[in-house]
C-alpha cells in the first residue's frame, strides 16, 4: 500500500508491505522494519520502527488526521499518491463550460451514481472506483447536468480515463 | 486548645486535592465545595463529603463569601481551609469566619491586613530590620514628587499599587521621559483593580532572582523558617518551575536571608504557614518584596526536602498546638524541583485552553510526587486558573534532580487540552537553565516558540504512523473534489472510530 | 572502566519499568524485550527500544537464554539488567553474557553459585562468624542421620532443600512422628523441582520476623550495607508488605545485623546489590538465611530512606566505579512502608486473575511513589507474576507512614482485575499490624477473608446506586420468567452502554 | 420511581422522586437527599447521598448489574417491586398441564404477540404490558399451544389478570 501524508510542511510517500510476520516501511529511499499495534486503550498505537519505540495518538481532526505524538500535536493529510497525477491533469475549463469526470488511479468502476440528464450539484458524488482495496467516491467539482456515462459498473479503468461528463449550468 | 476534626475546603482543583490528602492521614473529614461545572471535579469524588456552593464564575461560588459561610456553618465545619487563591488572602473573610465561630486556617485577620497593604508590609520589614528596595517611604502622592523620589533613587525604578499583588499594578519606567505616562496608567490601572489608587516607587532590579522564604509561626509566636525557594522562572510574574534550595544562595547568604525572613515574621507575631519574598540582586544582595500570608502552590518543594507536611502544620498551629518540630526544624536534605502543569497552549502565547481530558498516564517511580487536579475524561472548566498539576521531583543534589525532572516530563502523558509540558521539557534541557543561570527575565530572553516545535524523529514517526493508520482504516476513502486542481486530504469512514473531541 | 551506553533489560512488568526510570534519568538507552503477550506492556511502551523475543511461556522468552543473548548481541548492548526472578539468579546465564561480552548486571557468576547453593551459603555465613539457625552442618544423607540431627536439635524443625529458594523445598515437622513422611516427600519434591534431592535440617524458629539487610559492594571490595527490611507479613513464603526500618531492632541490634551482613558480603567479595535474609525469633536474636544476590522487589523502601537510588548503583559498580557514597551510606531518615498489589483475589484463596485494567487511578501526593507496570486498557496476561504494581510510601514516623500507606490505599482505583487492595487496606488497618506485632504467621493468625467483605455504608450506597442506575437506564425491562414462581433480574436493554468486560 | 434490590443478601426497596432540583430517596423508612453524575470517565457515577462522597461503577454483569464501590465489587439484581407479589401468586400446574400468563402488575397492554393456536416455545414472548414508564415483557414459563388470548392491545390490566392461556405440550 502506498501513500502520500503531508505534515508540517513535510511531503513524503509511504510505501508498506507485509513480509512474512514482518512490516516493511519504504520512505524516501529508506526501508524500515516496522510494527504497528492498537493499544486497547484508545486510538493509540505502539509503534516500533527499526526497533525504537512509539506512542502515537492518530484522532479524527476535521475532515483530516491529528498526530499527536511525545506531546504535540500535529495536523495530517494522508492522500492517494495518484493524487498528484491529479494535479497536473489539466484543468476543466471556467464555470459553465461543463466538466469530465475522469478516474484519479487504475481501477474498477464500483458504482455509476449518475444517469444522463440528471442534475449533478457541486460536490455530488458520481462514481466510486476502487484501486488498492480502497473505494474512491469521485464528485463532481463544479456541477452541470449529466450529457454522457462512459462507463459501465465493474468496467476496469486507466488513469485518466474519462467515466462521466457534464455540461455547465448556465 | 481546639480539637479541628470537620475541615472545610474552600477551594478546588490540585490544592483542594492536596489538602483533602493530609486530612485523610489525619482521620479528620474533609468537606469539599463545589460550583456548577465542578460537579465531577476530582475534589468532589475524593472528599468525604461535598456541597454545592453556585454557579460556574467565581464571584458567584467560590468567592462567594456569605454563601461559603452560611454552608460551613450548616454542614457544622470546625474550620475553613482557604488554599492559595479565592480567599486565602483576605481579612475580611477570615474575620467573618472568626465571627461564625469557624477556625480560619491561616494567620490571624489582623496579619493578613497589615501584609495585604505593600506600604505597611514594607514599614513592618523596616522595623525588623530587614533590608528593602530603595524607594519612596510611602505613597507618593504627586507627579512632581514621584520626579523627585526618581531623581534620588535613579532609573530603572518601578511604579507599584500599595495595593497590588500577584504581579499586578506594576510597572517599569525605564527613564525620566516615561515617568509621566507610566503615572497616570498605573493610578488608574490601580483604582480600577484595587479600587485604592497610592502609588509607590521602587528602584527596579535588573535581572533579578526571585528568591521566598518558607516561614511558619505557632500560637506560641514559636517561628521558624523551612529554607527558601527559588521562582525565577516566570512568565508575565507567573512561576512556572521553583526549586529548593536556590543555588544562588552560599550557605551564610542562605542564614541571612532565613534571619530576615524570620525577623518579619516575629514583627507581626505570624500564625501558621506564610512566605517573605525577596529580590536577589546580580551581586547577592536581596531586598524584601512581600509577605504571602497563605500556603503558596510551590510549597511542595519544601516538604519534599525538609520532609514535613505543612498543611499539617497549618492544622496544628490552628489547633493552638506547637509546630511538629520542636525548636528546630528537620534539616533539609537534598534538591526538589517542581514544574507547574497548566492548560496554556506555548504555541499560541500561552492562551488558555479548556476541554476533557482524553487521556492521562502521570509520571511515577523514585522521587517523584504529582499533585494533581485532574483525571483522564475530566472536562476542564473555563471558569478558573489554568493549573492542573504540579510535577514535583526531588533528588540528592540539583543535576539529578534537573535530570529526573525531565525523565517524568517525558513519561507524562497528557492529551485533549492544550498544555505546557512542551515548553517545561524545552526549559528543564535548557543550557542555561542547566547552569543555574537564572532571572525573573530567562523567558523573555530564552524562549522561542520556535524551539519546542516537533522535528526529526517525531515528524517522521508521525508521518509513518499516519500511513500505517491510513493502511489499518482502508475501508472507505473518498476523494471529494478528486477532479478538480486543488487539494484535498482523504476522508475517512471509519466504522471502528469512537466519538472523540479535540480541544481547541 | 567500562562505558555502558546501551542497557538490554531482560525482564517486564514493573521491574522492567523502574530500570527504564533509572536509565533515562542517566541518559542511556534503555532495550526492552518482549513476549507475544508483552506486546504493548508497559515497559515496551516506555523504553528507548523494544525487540521480540518469543511466545508468551516464560521458558520460550524471557527464560530463553539463547535467544535472549543473541537478541541482546544482535541489538548491541552493552550490558544485561536482570530485574528479579527469570535469570536474576542463574550463574549460567551470567556466564553466557560474559563470553558473549555483554556485562551481566549483577554479582559474579562464581557469587551467584557459591550463595544459590543454601549449604554453601551457610558455610560462607558460618565461616564469616554470622549466627545460623541451628542445623546439620550439610546435607542430610539418610533417614536414620536425620533421627539423629532431630534429636539434636529438638522439635519443631525444617527441612529444606539445599537447591530450593523462594519459600520453596521446604517442610515444618513438628515432632518426631512426621520426621519419616516429611524426609520422603521433602526429597522428592527437591528432585522434581530442583533436579538435586540434597536436604538439610534446621530448627524451626516459632513465629520469627523476616529481617533482610541491603548490602551493596563495588569492585574495588568496597561493601556497605543500607539498612534492614522488616518482611514478616507473608502469605506462603510471598512478602505482602515491606517496611524499614524495621520496629524489632534498636540501634544495638540494628549495628549488629547490618555487621553481619556485611561480614557475609565481603566474605565473597560481593559486587553490586544483594540482601542478607535473617530470621529475628521473639528474644531479638537474628540467625542467617540466605543471600539473595539480586535486587530485591522490595528495594523501593530502601531508596526512599536513604535517598539512594539502587539501580544506579548497581550500574555505577557493574562499570567499575565506586559506591556514590563513599565509605559512609548516607543516614536513613524516617519510615517506609511498600505494598505489593497483585492480581490475587483475597476472597477466593488468593487465586490469580487476569483480564483488562478497566479503569486505573493512581494515588499520588505527598510522600507516595508508583513502581507499576499497569497503565488503564492493559490487558494482564495469564502467563507472569500477579504482580501489578508497587504502592511506597515515605513519613517521619510509623505511625504516619501507616496513615499515609492507608490513605494511599483508600484512593487507589484499580477496576478489571481482581486484586488484593481491600486486602492490604484490611492488613494496613488492623490494630496488631499498627502495633508492629509482626510474625512470618501474621495472616494466617490473623486473616478472615470475611473481614474484607464490604458492609455498612459501602453496602447501602450499594443499593441506592443500582437504583438510581436503573432509573437512568429505564428504556426496556423484561422480566423473562415473570410468570413463574423463581427470582428473576430484569434485563437492561440498554442503548447507551458500551461495551466492558469483567475479569473473573 | 420504585425499585426492588436484591445485594449481598440485603434486600432493599428504594423509592425515588425528583423536588424541584433535589433529588430525594426513600429506604427502609430514610429519607436522603441524593445527586447523582455520571462521568465522562466510563460507567461510573458520583453518588452524593446527604452530601457524603462516593464514586460507584455499574457494570452488566450477565443478565444483572454489577457495583463496584470502595474497590469491592457486588453482583446486584434490581427488579420492579410488584415481582415480589409474583412470589406469592399460585404456581400453575406441573409440566405438561398448561399454564396462565397473568400481569405482574396493573398496567396497560402494550402488545400481544400470540395467536390462538400458535406454538410457544419456553421463554417465547408472549405478552408486554407497561407500567411506571417501563416496558415488561411477559414471557412463557414452559410454553404449549395458545388456547385463549384474553385481553386485547391497549386494554389495562390489574394485578393477576389473565392474559393468555396455554396448553401444555404432552
Amino acid at each position: 500500500m502506498r501513500f502520500w501524508v503531508a505534515l508540517a510542511g513535510r511531503d513524503a510517500e509511504v510505501e508498506f508491505r507485509r513480509e512474512g510476520d514482518a512490516l516493511v516501511l519504504e520512505m524516501e529511499g529508506r526501508t524500515l522494519a516496522a510494527d504497528f499495534r492498537r493499544l486497547p486503550d484508545g486510538e493509540v498505537y505502539s509503534l516500533l520502527i527499526d526497533g525504537r519505540s512509539h506512542e502515537v495518538r492518530v484522532s479524527p481532526a476535521g475532515s483530516g488526521l491529528e498526530i499527536t505524538i511525545h506531546g504535540a500535536t500535529l495536523p495530517v493529510e494522508v492522500r492517494h499518491p495518484l493524487e498528484r497525477l491529479l494535479q497536473a491533469t489539466p484543468q476543466a475549463a471556467g464555470r459553465g463550460a461543463g466538466e469530465t469526470i475522469v478516474a484519479p488511479m487504475p481501477g474498477l468502476v464500483v458504482a455509476v451514481r449518475v444517469r444522463p440528464g440528471e442534475k449533478v450539484a457541486a460536490g455530488q458524488p458520481v462514481a466510486i472506483v476502487e484501486a488498492m482495496k480502497m473505494q474512491n467516491e469521485l464528485s463532481a467539482r463544479q456541477g452541470g447536468v449529466v450529457s454522457e456515462v462512459l462507463v459501465a459498473e465493474g468496467a476496469p479503468v486507466t488513469v485518466g480515463q474519462p467515466l462521466v461528463r457534464l455540461e455547465g449550468s448556465p | 486548645m481546639v480539637r479541628l476534626r470537620r475541615i472545610l475546603i474552600a477551594n478546588r482543583g490540585e490544592i483542594a486535592v492536596r489538602i483533602i490528602r493530609t486530612l485523610r492521614e489525619l482521620d479528620l473529614t474533609s468537606i469539599a465545595v463545589f460550583s456548577e461545572p465542578d460537579r465531577v471535579a476530582l475534589h468532589v469524588l475524593m472528599a468525604d463529603e461535598a456541597y454545592p456552593i453556585g454557579p460556574g464564575p467565581p464571584g458567584e461560588s467560590y468567592l462567594n463569601r456569605d454563601r461559603m459561610i452560611e454552608t460551613a456553618v450548616r454542614v457544622k465545619a470546625d474550620a475553613i481551609h482557604p488554599g492559595y487563591g479565592f480567599f486565602a488572602e483576605n481579612a475580611d473573610f477570615a474575620r467573618a469566619c472568626r465571627d461564625a465561630g469557624i477556625e480560619f486556617i491561616g494567620p490571624r485577620p489582623e496579619t493578613i491586613a497589615t501584609l495585604g497593604d505593600k506600604l505597611a508590609a514594607r514599614a513592618a520589614a523596616r522595623d525588623a530590620g530587614v533590608p528593602l528596595v530603595p524607594g519612596s517611604d510611602g505613597p507618593v502622592a504627586r507627579l512632581d514628587a514621584a520626579r523627585d523620589v526618581a531623581r534620588q533613587i535613579g532609573f530603572p525604578l518601578m511604579l507599584k499599587a500599595a495595593a497590588g499583588g500577584g504581579g499586578k499594578g506594576m510597572r517599569l519606567v525605564r527613564d525620566a521621559s516615561e515617568l509621566e505616562t507610566a503615572w497616570t496608567l498605573t493610578r488608574g490601572e490601580a483604582r480600577a483593580a484595587f479600587g485604592d489608587d497610592q502609588v509607590y516607587i521602587e528602584r527596579a532590579i535588573e535581572r533579578p532572582r526571585h528568591v521566598e522564604a518558607q516561614i511558619v509561626g505557632d500560637a506560641l509566636d514559636q517561628v521558624a523558617c523551612l529554607g527558601e525557594r527559588e521562582c525565577s522562572v516566570q512568565r508575565r510574574h507567573q512561576k512556572l518551575l521553583e526549586e529548593t534550595p536556590s543555588d544562588a544562595l552560599d550557605p551564610a547568604g542562605r542564614a541571612r536571608l532565613a534571619e530576615a525572613a524570620c525577623h518579619v515574621a516575629r514583627k507581626v507575631r505570624y500564625l501558621g504557614a506564610g512566605t517573605v519574598e525577596f529580590l536577589l540582586d546580580p551581586a547577592g544582595d536581596f531586598y524584601f518584596l512581600e509577605v504571602n500570608t497563605r500556603l503558596q502552590v510551590e510549597h511542595p518543594v519544601t516538604e519534599m526536602v525538609t520532609g514535613l507536611d505543612l498543611v499539617a502544620e497549618q492544622l496544628r498551629v490552628a489547633e493552638g498546638a506547637s509546630l511538629s518540630f520542636g525548636e528546630t526544624p528537620p534539616e533539609p536534605r537534598g534538591w526538589s524541583m517542581e514544574a507547574r502543569i497548566v492548560a496554556e497552549d506555548p504555541l499560541a502565547r500561552f492562551m488558555p485552553s479548556a476541554g476533557r481530558i482524553e487521556r492521562l498516564r502521570l509520571p511515577e517511580g523514585p522521587g517523584v510526587r504529582n499533585d494533581e487536579g485532574i483525571y483522564r475524561g475530566y472536562d476542564v472548566p473555563v471558569f478558573y486558573d489554568s493549573l492542573l498539576a504540579k510535577l514535583i521531583v526531588w533528588a540528592e543534589d540539583r543535576e539529578a534532580a534537573r535530570r529526573r525532572l525531565l525523565r517524568a516530563l517525558n513519561e507524562y502523558v497528557l492529551e485533549g487540552v492544550h498544555n505546557n509540558l512542551a515548553f517545561q521539557r524545552w526549559l528543564v534541557s535548557h543550557p542555561e537553565f542547566a547552569a543555574a543561570h537564572l532571572s525573573t527575565r530567562f523567558v523573555e530572553e530564552h524562549f522561542d516558540p520556535d524551539s519546542i516545535e516537533p522535528r526529526g524523529e517525531a515528524i517522521e514517526v508521525a508521518v509513518l504512523a499516519a500511513a500505517l493508520h491510513a493502511g489499518e482504516e482502508r475501508l472507505r476513502v473518498a476523494l471529494p473534489e478528486s477532479n478538480g486542481g486543488e487539494r484535498s486530504a482523504w476522508k475517512w469512514g471509519d466504522r471502528r472510530r469512537r466519538a472523540g473531541r479535540i480541544a481547541r
